[in-house]
């Protein structure tokens, strides 16, 4: 059975997963949105998991470790969506808006 | 598949293009299958649920009104295609595709047959349940994308519907997990084999003198690491004949049947309310994508629970045509095809009746329904699930030394643990059922009520 | 096959990629969140392909089924209709752009492409190689890994308390407002207070009336 | 696993009337008990629509789909869709005499015809000549059915008319004409009550229709052939056979009406249609002058004491007094005419 390590080299995969989270970073900083703000977050969360995922197939298969430690980012992940955007509705419904520079109470 | 077209194209191709081909029949194959039994159960359910309110349902085209999906189908073909001005173009065209492929997707895993299996996943349960749970963006696609607020407000539903409901279907398949040992289905119907109640326990005592059409080389309990061995096999060892199996089957049946759309679960598109829910703003071809992908989400999930719990293909006959060896394996595997086929349509039977009998839930009873009755039954049922495997493969050493079963035989083994779940699962059933059952009466305080005016 | 691999993994990348610069740039954030589960969904298929069926699965069920259906319906919750053809991106967005894309070309992709990753030699031919699977991950987090699987369940449960509480929307005490059979046996009740001897009340009644009495206050 | 339910009522009396209280024995209910007595009812209507029919009221299960085109359910005698016009089977006549009261009462105003006329005299006779119903108006209420005074009017059972043909839906005489014995086919009871009345006025009627007129276009040839025959049987010795007699009859019939027209000839020229009034009960008025006339040589001697009699009926007495008035200028004018 052929498989992945053999076909494409591991760079071009954490090629992939940095350019993700750049892609990820910038959405999340220039969003306005706050619900774009955590669609970058997600985007850069994958990132991480994709590292992780290929460090655990290209370096060490035989070990759990990678492929623990991305279930529990996926978990973190559900549990940051979840509270997120409780958070966000919550605000949406004191302050109706979404937008994250005209959530700026705390500005002196 | 990929073996046979190696022998009949030989080298002519390079490999992995024989590989591709390969999986392109397979699943054109699968595809066919399950669209065929799609125009079946359309003609089914309509005929099945006229005959319950007494009356004939389609039967003026074709012999007996079979070629009503055909006739059906050339309307939706040439229907047109109606898109509202203001709606999102481009999610509305996709809405159906994405309601579609997870649904088809979800056909790959199931073993349809005695060695009829198109993918090996060690994890095709978390894989189906996975997968029909994408079906759900479709429908936020479609309720979204139509700018339409009974669209919206049916997706929202559906949407809703479909993510609580999976709750209780993945605890009842964790059952089959448990027993199981893993999460292939592919292992499940071998699993599945023997005799009812007792599973493949009935060991063979001398190996000589056990016909192989009545004994077969099988794992002694579900789950078991050991060593496979002869024991009585008729191909009734289904997971249902037992208490675990039983509860089982049964919240994933209710469950799937909320996941599927199914009446009484049809909230989503509770065509009183809502005109007819995500689907609302869609004509022709596109409405056709949906009502195929909820037909073919029903087989599936049929499918799905006729293998965990009913023994997928298993069936009397099927291991001792496959022991004769030679072309019977053939006959076997179509035998074992057709008790697969049967079991999905009796499963589909039942969604008829239900269909036939009973009246929409409300939205808040959907709810508590699957909170208050079905999650609870199906973490009661996990703790069985987990004592039969104790009982039936743990040593005293693995118990800690609280339980003593090594001197007893498989069989005695396997009743005690029929009984023990057998008394939980009643006692819990009884008491979860009692505790929602209606407040005799309903007391106010009078102060508090308010006559309408 | 290794060619259909390379392929494959083309594919995915390109997917992934498009749709999450999609899911950045574009001006609907309806939009923006369906790119999403696109790339998601590329994720997952790459995984699949890196033989982590496991993970692969998790993606789709966790991500596709049930985060990206949150995010659905928070847009639509707090969809604010006037202000959603307004701009997107905040005053001062090519800085945002600048950073990211000097972190990728000047940091990531060197570091990658030159370290010397020490990987593994490849197992001899006709033989399986030692892939961890389901079985192991479940294994290991019932032996290892049990305390952070322990604190990954008190901390959905808590991250879900914490999203009821926080998104909870309080709502006034709803007034009964009778039916008809409630109203009857109101009025059954009411008529034995002021008379002292009563006649047995039926018990456990339901009603069905011969009229349909409006309203009778 | 049918559930006993005890049904047990008691009167309540509020302010607007009395309230029926139901004990349904709900408490006894378990948990899915009612779920379960659902399903066993459903099946049971399943089983049963597989294997019969529902014939009687007080089955409960079975099939009760009627396949329409070839199975029809018994429609009642006073079923109602749209008129259609007798006529007598025997001499073809029919019963419609163009009184005009239906063209009058019809609601939609979907109902017109015209009077025939006797080609030789242009005197209008007691027969219509052409007879139109715009079905895709009519609104079947049947009112014009009900107010024909000579049952020439019916309401029909047919009710299968869907057409493509634009103008498809209005009818003229012939498509309208059925024969009284279908009538009587469809109801039996309903023209059992009027046939005798409705056959006096008809053979009444009959005496003043000349020639064919009257007769239902479809039956014209059929008429004529008889008449051909029964005129060829004449002079033949045994004139009075049973298949013959209405022939004989017929003939008779008309040879009467030739006389008539002979008279009338002789009263040329007519003066009601000289004087061609607008108003339609002049008109009749003249029509009843012109009869009185042809009755008596002494027009002023006879209507005089038709006015004697004094008839009861206010517009009888009126119509009365116009004749006499008629049928003295008639006088009149032909006394000026012989001079």
């Amino acid at each position: 059975m052929p498989s992945m390590t053999e076909a494409v080299p591991l760079p071009w995969v954490l090629t992939l997963a940095g350019a993700l989270f750049c892609v990820g970073l910038f959405g999340a900083l220039s969003r306005r949105n706050t619900v774009g703000i955590l669609l970058g977050i997600e985007l850069m969360l994958n990132a991480v998991n994709i590292n992780l995922v290929a460090f655990w197939r290209y370096l060490e298969p035989n070990v759990v470790a990678g492929q623990t430690f991305a279930l529990f980012v996926i978990t973190v992940a559900a549990a940051e969506a979840a509270v997120g955007l409780a958070m966000i509705i919550a605000i949406y419904r004191a302050r109706q808006t979404v937008n994250a520079d005209e959530v700026d109470s705390l500005r002196g | 598949m990929t073996d046979i077209l190696r022998s009949w194209i030989g080298s002519a191709l390079p490999d992995w293009l024989i590989v591709l081909i390969a999986y392109l029949l397979v699943t054109t194959i699968v595809l066919f299958y399950a669209v065929g039994n799609f125009i079946m159960m359309v003609w089914a359910e309509r005929r099945v649920v006229a005959r319950m309110q007494d009356r004939l349902g389609p039967n003026r085209v074709g012999p007996a009104g079979l070629l009503q999906p055909i006739a059906d189908a050339v309307k939706m073909f040439t229907k047109e295609d109606i898109v509202p001005r203001n709606a999102d173009r481009w999610v509305h065209l996709l809405a159906p595709i994405v309601a579609l492929a997870p649904v088809a997707m979800m056909l790959a895993v199931i073993p349809w047959g005695r060695g009829w299996e198109p993918i090996d996943l060690n994890v095709a349960l978390l894989y189906m349940v996975a997968v029909s749970a994408v079906s759900g963006v479709g429908l936020m696609m479609a309720g979204w994308g139509s700018n339409n607020k009974f669209a919206l407000l049916g997706a929202m539903r559906a949407v809703a519907q479909l993510v609580s409901y999976e709750i209780p279907a993945v605890t009842a398949l964790l059952t089959v997990v448990i027993l199981a040992g893993g999460m292939s289905l592919l292992d499940l119907p071998y699993m599945q084999a023997g005799v009812p109640i007792m599973g493949a326990t009935i060991l063979c005592g001398d190996p000589a003198g056990c016909s192989p059409l009545l004994y077969s080389t099988i794992t002694s309990f579900p789950g078991s690491p050991s060593e496979p061995v002869q024991a009585l096999d008729l191909g009734l060892g289904w997971w249902v004949f037992t208490p675990v199996g039983l509860l089982g089957f049964l919240v994933f049946f209710i469950a799937a049947l909320a996941e599927g759309e199914r009446t009484p679960f049809d909230i989503p598109e509770a065509d009183s309310e809502i005109v007819a829910g995500y689907m609302t703003e869609y004509s022709g071809m596109k409405f056709a994508t949906f009502y195929i992908a909820q037909y073919i989400l029903n087989f599936a999930l049929s499918a799905l629970a006729a293998t965990a719990f009913l023994g997928g293909w298993q069936g009397p006959g099927v291991a001792a045509l496959a022991n004769m060896g030679g072309p019977w394996v053939h006959v076997a595997a179509a035998l074992s095809a057709f008790y697969l086929l049967a079991k999905i349509w009796i499963l589909f039977f039942v969604m008829i009746w239900l269909r036939g009998a009973f009246p929409r839930l409300r939205v808040d009873q959907l709810m508590d329904f699957a909170w208050k009755l079905l999650l609870p039954l199906a973490l009661v049922n996990i703790m069985s699930a987990s004592l039969v495997v104790g009982l039936t493969q743990w040593t005293s050493a693995q118990w800690g030394g609280l339980v003593n079963l090594d001197g007893f035989a498989p069989w005695q083994r396997q009743l005690i643990a029929v009984l023990v779940t057998a008394v939980i699962n009643i006692a819990a059933t009884y008491w979860i059922l009692s505790i929602n059952q209606r407040p005799k009466q309903v007391e106010w305080d009078e102060e508090e009520l308010v006559v309408a005016p | 096959m290794n060619t259909l691999i390379t392929i494959l993994f083309l594919i995915f990348a390109a997917l992934i990629l498009t749709s999450a610069i999609m899911t950045v740039t574009v001006k609907n954030i309806v939009h923006a969140a369906l790119w999403l589960i696109s790339s998601f969904f590329g994720v997952g298929a790459l995984y699949l392909l890196m033989e982590a069926e496991f993970l692969g699965v998790a993606q789709v069920l966790i991500y596709v089924g049930a985060v990206s259906i949150l995010i659905l319906f928070a847009i639509m919750l707090t969809r604010d209709l006037e202000g959603s053809q307004n701009r997107q991106l905040t005053p001062r967005w090519w800085i945002a752009l600048i950073v990211p894309a000097a972190l990728f070309g000047l940091l990531i992709v060197p570091t990658v492409m030159t370290h010397d990753w020490r990987l593994p030699p490849p197992p001899p031919a006709g033989q399986p190689p030692a892939i961890s699977g389901a079985q192991q991950i479940g294994t290991a987090f019932m032996r290892e890994y049990f305390l952070p699987f322990e604190v990954a369940a008190i901390l959905l449960t808590v991250a879900m308390i914490g999203a009821i509480v926080v998104a909870f929307e309080e709502r006034e005490r709803r007034r009964r407002v009778l039916t008809l059979a409630e109203r009857v046996r109101l009025r059954q009740r009411q008529q034995q207070r002021q008379q002292p001897a009563p006649r047995p009340e039926p018990a456990a009644t339901a009603v069905q009336t011969s009229e349909a009495t409006g309203g009778e206050t | 696993m049918m559930t006993e339910i005890q049904t047990e009522t008691t009167e309540v009396q509020t302010t607007r009337g009395k309230v029926y209280v139901i004990d349904r024995g709900q408490t006894r209910l378990r948990a899915g008990q009612g779920l379960l007595t659902g399903l066993e009812v459903v099946f049971r209507h399943f089983r049963d629509a597989l294997t019969r029919k529902l014939e009687k009221p007080s089955q409960q299960t079975g099939v009760f789909t009627v396949q329409y085109p070839e199975e029809r359910l018994k429609l009642p005698e006073a079923f109602r869709n749209f008129p259609i016009l007798l006529y007598d089977d025997e001499t073809g006549q029919e019963l419609c005499t163009s009184c005009f009261q239906c063209q009058r009462i019809c609601p939609p105003q979907v109902i017109h015809m015209t009077q025939a006329r006797d080609p030789a005299t242009g005197k209008p006779v007691p027969a219509v000549a052409e007879f139109l119903i715009e079905y895709d108006a009519c609104m079947s209420c049947g009112l014009c059915a009900e107010v024909c005074p000579f049952d020439a009017i019916k309401m029909d059972h047919e009710f299968e008319y869907s057409t493509d043909v634009h103008g498809g839906l209005t009818l003229n005489k012939e498509a309208l004409n059925r024969p009284i014995s279908y009538y009587e086919k469809i109801a039996p009871t309903f023209w059992a009550e009027v046939k005798d009345s409705a056959m006096k006025k008809l053979q009444g009627n009959m005496k003043r229709r000349p020639d064919l007129i009257g007769v239902a276009p479809q039956m014209v040839e059929k008429i004529r052939a008889k008449r051909a025959e029964a005129a060829a049987q004449a002079p033949a010795p045994a004139p009075a056979t049973t298949e013959a007699a209405p022939a004989d009859k017929a003939a008779r019939l008309a040879a009467a009406r030739a006389r008539a027209a002979e008279k009338a000839v002789e009263a040329a020229p007519e003066p009601a249609t000289d004087s061609a009034p607008t108003d339609k009960a002049a008109r009749l008025a003249a029509i009843r002058a012109a009869n009185a006339a042809k009755k008596s040589e002494g027009a002023a001697e006879a209507a005089a004491p038709a006015t004697d009699s004094a008839p009861a009926d206010k517009a009888a007495r009126l119509a009365a007094i116009r004749a006499a008035n008629a049928a003295k200028k008639a006088a009149a004018q032909r006394d000026g005419s012989e001079e």
